[in-house]
């Protein structure tokens, strides 16, 4: 990196603290706390047009449709309002990732022009790949998309799709060739969540939020004009979504591990009990928490690496399965700690503030939700598996029949 | 432990899970299950196991409470045995006998009386506890203050025994009566659904006759508390049996990528070593309580071996559940939740697994 | 128990003391530490018999071949060995449990009569099982024994027999039906060492020691009297000899981990450094200890266990194998603590004793010895494939065709 | 860091793995291997990388030494490059530049000279070591006292440079010649045939010339410390490397159960966990080397984080190497125990990683 350019990204972290000071709510977790499903949705909207207009919200989108930072720019800008503790856009995210990325690799103009400015004015999307009998073997969708002309008529159900309830649209993945191979026959729609036939209901989590929908999908109608990509190449699509998510998304996420997650953790520690000791002052928390703070260090390095990497090309097969399985753990062991560390006052701590990121200093919630990472998008055991076949080169299983 | 007892054992089990077996959380949506029915407790015998059969009770042993007290765990199940059985009564079983113990006794074992224990504050993370309360000799009389929180089952009981210091600096039991002025008790809000935790505050003038001495004030109060840690031992192993018993099940059934996912090594191997976890967590509870009943002086390294291990194994192995069950374990529906509160709750009560070392930490004798 | 017996056991329990207080060589572990094999030999054989003049040496043999203690009986014996840190018997192990279980079990009152009181006249075996391609697949055996009339003419290569440069005889595993499935077709012999045609290389391991051999069988005859049980059923000889060596075993290297393990871990942590400073000062220090203490508390216990359930016949089919695995790893972790809180000091211990069981405060070479139990015998990783399908009931792996 | 940079890095890397492949302990039957070619080290320009172009040195910084020292750990070579480069030269570029100084500097660059430096005793496992050796002012002159044990390379070293405490009680470097009456440099005996160390005892009187300032004494034993810490973080990595791919290799071509056991799951996932592991630990030492090369006055937090997680990581990922090769692994011949004996003692030198722990624990400052 050039002296140079080490001077405009100063300039830059410069312009995004003064924005942070500026812009973030003061006390916001508190009052995001326990608020009702419509009030997270306006506070998340609202906070994505304050970001917009900073010109923050898609920062990774091409210039044309109005991100245009560069990665060390958009690593300065995670960085800082992580160190900020700014609210996450949660409700936006599948839009501004999964749907943009989706786009922009295969969709048509038309398909960009109609979407990419809506979701900048707030259109919202979710993601309907899972289904309840597939689970972490995506390929086994049994979601079907049968063509008539020119629509395709679709049945079957889908789980985990998160935000459904406030989705004005849905990436759909649906089988279009029962008879080829299981990769294969599968294709991606963009769905209008306005089509009939589509009923969503909350799955309640194990934290006792409802944050993901299963979606009834009956002989729903949808034009082939938001088929995305070719017929049954939908695989293939959905790979380069799935692995759009990760670089950034994850730099952020460890961003917010390394500034409000060790931070609270620390800040718990150092919180005297009712004898007056301090957890912090003794020597096997003190020997716990520099462990995770090593971990958490090596984590936000792992991510910036990953997101340069993926700008030069050198990204290997596994990085972001690595990043993944590692942030994953080192997520649910910090939690843990926690949970463990706060004792029976954090067992009254019954909720944990929306619009946060994956802890909260709600610890004993945030330790259940950091499930919700070694579960879905490929469990912990999946990613083993890719990391020691696709990147170390082990052979694989021995197929079995159906 | 010979052939006879582990045949009663067995059988003991079997009932109480049998009769548990509807208190599952599972059977109610993911939620908390519907509390056990206390009468039916009483009936079985189950609250005066430990008491003489003079006064009604079974006169059996903590090995038998124990046996009742995992199959609690197994279930998750909302029952007030905590404050009532392993507490209340054994509060009253180490008191001095008096007529009025007695009887409170005998209403206990009826399920008449639902009873809590203060040991000392729970936020304090002290092994063994502080007294929270203290008595002073005033004008008026026996003036009780103090404060504890995270007092199990004190919202529902109808009788608190706190534990005090007397103007002597002997620790003693004083019987309030919750809802009395000058004593408040504030359920405390929980993750857990499953227990009921409760600030206790006192600030009153008792009677002379409310204040009931130990029979032996210097180890009463650590008998007290060794039982209470004991009991979490035992639902923490009854939480993680529960969950790999759910987990070898769901395994065996659910199919991905063309075979059962039991027939994976990452689940297989994951179950074996939940098994072994589970079995190392046996052995130790087992061994504490065979001290406990035996009255050995040592029942409390015992007791601290079984807590420090089973508060960390029980989190673990009910986690791990909630992993190889995958998204579906995710669900509130699927109530693993339930145990997992639990377990994480159970972790801090009567002493983190952290405090538990640091009390045998002072016992590291080199040769 | 009844009390009557409890009373006994102690006055048993009296009596072991006494003769380990007059009995167990002072020093012996300096003594025995850089030996000779020969000294190393010598000195097993005359505690072996020193053993055998108590009563000690077979507690576990039926009482007709000079045996016959009760269980608890055993079980006070190995305690008290191990409390008094007795010598091991090392060099008989293989005959005393594996050899005379198998003869026990399988052979006749002719081999019997032979071997049994041979054995403890000093007779050494060793196990001619593993093979170098078969490794924890044993029933992937090669070796051959063909039939030529009342002759079997072996061919194959052994390895990891243990102490078989000592040996007179040798359990020995071929293969005598080629064409049988894996499991069939294998037969089970006694093995004259000083047949023509074997050849004893002796294996370095890891800490440098040589106590495993590879034994390579040329055109070696074995009459067909030295057969133990049916033609070809020798797998199933081979399993009720290797579950034959759990039980008693186990619960003695418990013992041994309980008072010398933990013990001398203890007296490292109590040694100052040169700064005066003690480990087990360390409140980190002690947590572990901690940790470790408790680990093996429950291993002694369990063992105890496992014995008293192998006497009524309670024991489950996967107990060993729990046995086992927890043993082995907490002997690793063990280990592996002593090693790391001795620090340099500890790089500079060359050599262990022999005769001692598997900690001997030689904490590195104690640390990579303990590989010879996650490996051997079933390593770690086929211990949980046997507990979670045996054990559990878990569906097997689909099978493989060959 | 840049992409010419680690082009430049991968082109050395790739030719220190070519000239070290010879130094495997494979190569010589699973004991250590042959020494490496000092000359062979000199020549490549691999002693000097570090000092400046007029001294004979190729200017370059620690992050091509780094480059070295793990292709040394690759290959469990054995080499004083610790005593020579690490600390001889290192401490040489923190001395006050004399000609004496710049003399010494040439000829360790050239391979002429072996050096070796005492930081502190190694076994009281200070980090940082306080210094072991000492200077009196007496009637004849400078007396050097004290003792050292575990001072790497010491033996085979030409010149010793000890780190001293002066009569003003700040810290200096004086030169000793080994085998001169007063200093004892006692070889000790190793399990890791592949490193040498020594106990160094000084009590002599040395010449006004021998005693060499550093520039900045506040921060030179400490920067000398760190830069022996993290040579020995860059070693594990180096070793774990190596065995992680020597794993991959065995279980891709070895079968069992009638199928290679890299296709078992309990074997890959295994590797893969190597790999995550492999991976933070590269994460760490590259912030430490990049905090070292920049002269950062926070790297030594950045040099006790790599060393506090490298050191039980690798011994880690030795030991399930050793576990995946199954007996072949545990034989002598197959060299494993080589890597694992080394990795054990990487673990405590220059600080055992509970100690660098300790160093960081310091500065956890809640907010």
């Amino acid at each position: 990196m050039s002296p140079a350019t080490d001077t405009d990204l100063e300039a830059f972290r410069a312009e995004v603290r003064n924005w942070c000071r500026a812009n973030v709510p003061a006390g916001w977790r508190g009052a995001q706390t326990g608020v009702s499903d419509d009030e997270f949705v306006s506070f998340q909207k609202a906070w994505f047009q304050q970001l917009r207009r900073a010109g923050y919200a898609v920062p990774h989108w091409p210039a044309e449709w109005g991100g245009g930072l560069s990665s060390a720019q958009q690593m300065v800008l995670y960085q800082e309002l992580a160190a900020h503790d700014a609210p996450r856009l949660v409700l936006a995210f599948v839009s501004i990732h999964h749907a943009a990325s989706t786009l922009l690799a295969a969709g048509t103009d038309e398909q960009r022009r109609r979407h990419l400015p809506a979701i900048l004015d707030g259109e919202i999307w979710c993601q309907g790949f899972s289904e309840p009998e597939a689970g972490s073997d995506l390929a086994a969708l049994r979601t079907t998309a049968r063509r008539h002309g020119d629509t395709f008529v679709v049945n079957g159900q889908k789980v985990w799709a998160s935000g459904a309830l406030h989705a004005d649209w849905c990436l759909l993945l649906a089988r279009t060739d029962p008879d080829a191979p299981k990769r294969r026959g599968i294709s991606y729609f963009l769905l209008d969540m306005r089509t009939p036939g589509i009923d969503v209901r909350p799955i309640r989590q194990a934290t006792g939020e409802s944050h993901f929908c299963e979606m009834f999908l009956t002989d729903v109608e949808i034009p082939a004009a938001d088929l995305v990509g070719p017929e049954n190449a939908g695989w293939q699509v959905a790979q380069e979504t799935l692995s759009a998510e990760r670089g950034m998304t994850m730099l952020e996420l460890a961003e917010r591990l390394g500034h409000a997650g060790f931070g609270w953790l620390l800040d718990a520690c150092a919180r005297p009990r009712p004898d007056g000791g301090r957890p912090l002052d003794d020597p096997v928390v003190q020997d716990r928490l520099v462990e995770l703070e090593i971990e958490v260090t090596a984590l936000r390095r792992m991510c910036r690496h990953l997101v340069e990497r993926h700008d030069t090309g050198g990204a290997g097969p596994v990085d972001a399965s690595i990043v993944k399985l590692h942030y994953s753990e080192v997520l649910q062991r910090l939690t843990d700690f926690g949970a463990e560390v706060v004792g029976l006052p954090g067992q009254t701590v019954l909720r944990k503030p929306v619009s946060s990121g994956w802890e909260s200093g709600a610890w004993v919630l945030d330790f259940i939700s950091s499930w919700e990472w070694t579960i879905p998008g490929g469990s912990s055991e999946i990613q083993r598996t890719i990391i020691g076949e696709r990147g170390l080169g082990l052979p694989r299983e021995p197929a079995v029949g159906p | 432990m010979s052939g006879g007892f582990a045949e009663l054992h067995d059988e003991l089990r079997a009932v109480a899970r049998d009769l548990l077996a509807g208190s599952a959380p599972t059977a109610a949506g993911g939620s908390a299950g519907p509390p056990v029915d206390w009468s039916l407790l009483a009936e079985s015998g189950w609250l005066g196991l430990e008491a003489p059969e003079a006064l009604d009770g079974a006169g059996a042993t903590f090995a038998e409470t124990a046996v009742i007290l995992e199959e609690l765990g197994r279930a998750a199940a909302v029952a007030p045995y905590l404050g009532t059985v392993v507490l209340g009564v054994g509060a009253l079983l180490l008191a001095e006998p008096t007529s009025a113990r007695d009887d409170l006794l005998r209403r206990a074992v009826a399920g008449e009386a639902r009873l809590a224990v203060a040991l000392g504050d729970g936020a304090a993370d002290a092994v063994p506890p502080v007294p929270a309360f203290r008595i002073e000799a005033t004008a008026e009389g026996h003036r009780l203050t103090g404060a504890a929180g995270f007092v199990p089952d004190a919202c529902s009981a109808h009788e608190l025994l706190l534990v005090a210091t007397d103007p002597a600096g002997e620790p003693v039991l004083v019987g309030v009566v919750p809802g009395r002025s000058g004593v408040e008790v504030d359920a405390q809000p929980l993750l857990d659904a499953t227990r009921e935790l409760a600030t206790v505050r006192a600030d009153v003038v008792v009677p002379a006759d409310a204040v009931w001495r130990f029979a032996d004030a210097r180890t009463a109060p650590g008998r007290l508390f060794d039982r209470g840690a004991l009991a979490v031992a035992c639902d923490g192993l009854g939480l993680g049996r529960a969950m790999l018993d759910a987990t070898v099940a769901y395994a065996s059934v659910r199919r991905q990528f063309g075979r059962p996912i039991g027939s994976f090594q990452a689940v297989k191997h994951a179950c074996a070593d939940m098994l072994v976890q589970l079995t190392v967590a046996e052995e130790l509870v087992g061994a504490a309580v065979e001290a406990v009943v035996a009255g050995d002086p040592q029942a409390g390294r015992a007791v601290s071996m079984a807590a420090a291990h089973v508060g960390g194994a029980a989190v673990e192995v009910v986690g791990k559940a909630l992993q190889l069950h995958g998204g579906i374990g995710y669900t509130w529906e699927s109530g693993i939740h339930v145990h997992l509160k639990r377990a994480v709750l159970d972790r801090s009560l009567f002493g983190s697994p952290a405090a538990h070392r640091r009390r045998l930490a002072a016992s590291l004798a080199p040769r």
